[in-house]
């Protein structure tokens, strides 16, 4: 770390780089549910409001539906929004403005109408908050042609993604895992806009290539850090970006560790982690010595007691096994 | 289900402003005429939704809007877009979906677009529409913009969620919504009471505590002063306004309707509303115009309609390799 | 913001009565004293809702429902389980997430279920509930039953689109729903009037055409005489039945929440109207309770919770082979 | 065909299935938009209303998320609901009811509460109603625990899954494909529920497996007989039911002809089509000479002129194009 790092947080950097936005770009502006008195569900926005102004930091009725559409009325309007879903739990109710209006408008006109809205909402589970509010829908969204989905796992993405966003002219989509707003770090003062092209190597390893995302990164470096005691090198590559895929940089990864792990949180079936699998075996099967595996979550309704959706998710020790059983013997 | 309002008393029109009425409800309507003849002659294609006998409402509202305003309109849009100034060649050419099309022809009947006249599309998921509009106006708000979004949708739309998280958010923030329900008493072949506990559509968005009246849909003067009236309103910064149009759609929902729901009747009883026939007979009447007038004006009408056809005809289709075009925009930032 | 409502005058209320629903509003309370405790201890975890300052509510309506009517109730529903029935010991047992629990510990404080009392889920989406109550009573009308569902919801869901359209469903097919709208003021940060135009919640659902009423949810027999007549005209096939409780929750919102959106005073103002306390007054005033029936109405409840704590600790884990149960029923056509 | 065969067509015998359901059990009932007097939007449902009456055949207002949750709620209440929402596309407005009730309750009340609730839809594109009316998500609903998700492709399996599902307690989806309406064919006069567990070989074959379902079975047959007469011979398969997916069916015939090609109308990107392929390379690795590949919906908002539409969609000319680079030169 060099001088210029100062202490952070996930959710100061997420609030840092709505605060820059707002100040630079007074097109732009926050609404959704609780996101001013009440500091936002996960306080992120916490501040912002006596710094801005309820114009700008914009509290609405719990309406999903209405919201979600006003911001994409107020990007063909002229304005920057970023909109607050609280929770992808409750982004279902808004999935029709999102795919049917945001995705479409574009394409639909002809190229007349582009609606450069940002929607940010927090995704996952691991809080025990039970069947309905531990979603990871990410995936999902990553299926509509026509809008962009981010999920940051690093600090530095979390500051750096949303500008980079807001200066898209078509709709982006972030994804922040709310098991990963208290995670703390060093930013660089000057912390800014980040690529949100690329997928990033975070662990430069030769044996096997794993491949994921949010808040599934951290245990999939752990689990790289105990291969690493065992002898085995774990590539880890943190996707960032689920729409459009980055393939190239898993691509190129694949080809030199000839196996592949996804992990994901999400549910197996039919989930981002299949399309991952799908590409790699497309595109670079004959580089494959052994099927590209993937670790996922269960394929239940989250249940509420820790031990079960412990196990409902995937850990550490089971990204370990996986790699373990797919990489030959070692020593 | 209400009866149909006594058709109200307007401001005196001019003779000139009332032909023009006329005009642009005539060509609606011959516009649209000449869309059936076309869908059955395979030219158009996929959905097809027809707004003859509902015509006064989107003349009457669309002419009392500005140029700077917006508009948010549903998959039976032909009216609205015609009379906002997208040309009829324009509009014909979408419906044969040719690239010389209002939204290069990928939108077909369902989503009229133009950017130049901030005609934000046609929208084929009811109610779809009303929080873009909301929206819009909310940019306009922020923006210190005195510009009003007219927002049409059906009575068919005001049983869905949206419209109510639309309306509330629109009243809680003083938005400058025009919200123009086209109340033709059918959702498809679902009757109002079929499908509303409470049929007053007027005093259901009063609820909110918005400004809300009930007007003669096939009145276009009726229609034309109580948007003026609506959008004086809002303009003056009081809040959205709901404006009910209680009209009537003479033909099927689209193409494909066998009309089993309805008494043919029913439909004899409403034509004799017609806004378009009406007009023309008082008009007559009253020695504002002659045979010969109206003899003109449906010549060049029927001339701007041939031309289109003309000019969709000769329209030429995208090419195959621009089918990923427009997925996202072509200009990004570096 | 509306004013509070007086206390409304309740029918003559027979002391044993009176002192079974204080019974009940403080086993409510005390339950979730133990569960705030609970929840700093760590041995409850997720999501905590509590129900404090609005037990007259639950206590109210779920006493005046019949065995055989069902409920849908929201995430804040330890007081409408516990009142319904269902034994302190499966809700607590529940809430640490032991198989002993009412929902097997799957679901835990959002998520309370019972089959043999009809309890049809806390359900953790605002507003989720409300079709889901129609269905009940849709099932319950179809099948020639008299019985009602009983669906709670709080004044943040009003604003939701399902709330429009399960209302308007409700009342277009006269079904036997009893809505219990908790008015609250708040939805989480959120004041109602910063969430809703018109913050007349009952006048609201008048507007559909369905019978509604706001009552002191403050007075535990205002509530029950309400709901009583209420459930009344229901089953009586007048249709459904908009009751709202205006009532206050003393704490936060949540376990997470530093309550920034209001002031100390406002809560100190309605812990004044607590329905406990002023109840417990009241009977004493009118000697209809002595010191040393309080004392031992508390050792009651304290033993009770202690006994269901004490299930809860005793209680054991689903093993992890079971995780993958219940996703589908394991009982199936053959 | 046998003399007890009768014309029919696949709007019909989805018409007789209800019709046979309502006979049968009287807690059977059909509730949605337009299915009564209008007597449904594609014509399922005509004559229902003078059969049964409007207590049994309801007409709904436009309310997708309110009727489809009641049927859920009238499900529990111990009725056998068929909820049918117009299209796919209008499905999103009730995606909060599906994901978070319909597929929750069973789990999250630990048994208690099952929900035998049948929700009926039509799906896909190829008839030019453009970007909004046209959407494959049959895809989407497959990656939801707790309910099952089917795609009829024949009149056999329009007539017999409904009823089949009606005796399921759990949900079920029933996607119907809206370019499949007007097909006509024989059934037998007796033919009744039908299997709701197992793909099925529509063709068999020895040089390639093609994996598809619904409409684009027939693109894919069509394919096969093309490719016939060049000597290759492709095994089709039917999935049927989308989730679970028998997976025991495809797998056994890429053992058998070690290469796959999945054809879905959907979008390509996370698409269930991405499953499919991820389950061949995970369970048959070794048995695959080739990639699996795949035919896709192109990844854009389908435009509206037939000549886009068409280039957006899987069309038989393509299925063999891609059989044919796949197998090795043949004669
Ligand atoms: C959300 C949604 N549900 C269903 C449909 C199918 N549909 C198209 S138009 C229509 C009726 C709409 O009636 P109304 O709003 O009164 O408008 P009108 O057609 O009478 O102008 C229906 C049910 C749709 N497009 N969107
Ligand atoms: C659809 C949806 N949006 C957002 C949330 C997050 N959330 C949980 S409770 C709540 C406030 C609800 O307020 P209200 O309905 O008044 O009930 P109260 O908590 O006051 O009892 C919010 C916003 C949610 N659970 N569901
Ligand atoms: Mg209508
Ligand atoms: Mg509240």
């Amino acid at each position: 770390m060099t001088a210029a790092q100062a202490p952070s947080s996930y959710r100061e950097a997420i609030r840092e780089s709505i605060r820059e936005a707002m100040r630079k770009d007074d097109r732009v502006f926050l609404m959704g549910e609780d996101v001013g008195r009440y500091g936002g569900c996960f306080a992120v926005s916490k501040g912002l409001l006596e710094e801005f102004g309820p114009e700008r930091i914009r509290d609405t009725p719990m309406s999903e539906s209405a919201f979600v559409g006003a911001g994409i009325g107020a990007a063909l309007g002229g304005m920057r929004p970023i909109v607050e879903i609280m929770t992808v739990n409750f982004s279902l109710l808004a999935l029709d403005q999102i795919m049917n209006n945001a995705a479409t408008f574009l394409h639909m006109s002809g190229g007349q109408f582009n609606v450069p809205v940002v929607i940010r909402m927090a995704t996952g589970g691991g809080r025990q908050v039970a069947a309905q509010h531990s979603h990871s829908l990410e995936g999902w969204f990553a299926h509509i042609p026509g809008i962009r989905v981010l999920a940051p796992a690093t600090l530095e993405d979390a500051r750096g993604m949303l500008g980079t966003a807001l200066e898209d002219p078509d709709p982006v989509l972030i994804f922040e895992h709310a098991g990963l707003y208290n995670m703390k770090g060093q930013l660089p003062a000057d912390a800014g806009p980040v690529d949100i092209e690329r997928a990033r190597v975070r662990r430069a390893g030769s044996d096997v290539t794993i491949i994921t995302y949010g808040a599934m990164l951290w245990k999939s470096l752990d689990a790289a850090q105990m291969l690493a005691k065992k002898g085995i090198q774990a590539e880890v590559i943190d996707l960032r970006t689920l729409r459009p895929l980055d393939e190239a940089t898993f691509l190129e990864s694949v080809g030199r560790t000839h196996r592949a792990l996804v992990v994901d949180e999400g549910w197996r079936s039919g989930g981002i982690s299949a399309e991952i699998c799908a590409r790699i075996q497309e595109k670079a099967f004959y580089e494959l010595d052994a099927p590209v595996e993937r670790i996922c979550g269960v394929e239940v309704p989250t249940p509420y007691p820790k031990h079960l959706e412990d196990a409902s998710f995937p850990q550490v020790a089971a990204i370990a096994a996986a790699v373990e059983a797919m990489v030959p013997a070692h020593g | 289900m209400s009866p149909p309002l006594e058709v109200q008393s307007a401001p005196a029109v001019e003779r000139t402003h009332a032909i023009e009425c006329l005009k642009q409800m005539l060509r609606i309507r011959r516009l649209e005429e000449r869309c059936a003849e076309l869908y059955t002659a395979a030219k158009i294609r996929g959905f097809l939704h027809l707004y003859n006998g509902e015509e006064a409402v989107a003349v009457g509202v669309v002419q009392a809007l500005g140029p700077e305003d917006g508009i948010v309109a549903t998959y039976r849009e032909h009216g609205h877009a015609l009379v906002r100034g997208i040309p009829a060649r324009a509009i014909m050419a979408e419906l044969y979906g040719k690239q010389e099309g209002c939204s290069r022809g990928r939108g077909g009947s369902m989503h009229l677009f133009d950017a130049k006249t901030r005609f934000c599309g046609g929208n084929a998921i009811v109610g779809g529409g009303l929080p873009v509009a909301v929206g819009l106006a909310l940019a306009d708000q922020m923006r210190g913009k005195t510009t009003v979004t007219g927002c049409f949708f059906g009575d068919g739309a005001v049983a869905e969620g949206e419209f109510h998280e639309s309306l509330n958010l629109a009243t809680l923030w003083r938005l400058p919504v025009l919200f123009v329900c086209e109340n033709n008493l059918y959702a498809m072949g679902t009757r109002l009471d079929l499908a509303q506990s409470a049929t007053d559509l007027a005093k259901k968005a009063a609820a909110y505590g918005m400004a809300a009246e009930a007007v003669d849909g096939m009145d276009v003067f009726a229609v034309e002063a109580a948007a003026q009236k609506a959008l004086a309103a809002i303009r003056a910064g009081k809040g959205p306004f709901f404006l009910e149009c209680r009209t009537y759609r003479f033909r099927a929902h689209s193409m494909y309707d066998p009309e089993l729901y309805r008494a043919k009747a029913e439909v004899e009883e409403w034509k004799k509303r017609d806004p378009i026939s009406n007009l023309e007979s008082s008009l007559k009447q009253q020695g504002a115009i002659l045979d010969s007038d109206l003899e003109r004006l449906e010549r060049d009408i029927a001339a701007e309609i041939d031309d289109a056809v003309a000019f969709a005809e000769a329209g030429t289709w995208e090419p195959v390799t621009d089918l990923e075009r427009f997925v996202y925009s072509e200009r990004r930032p570096t």
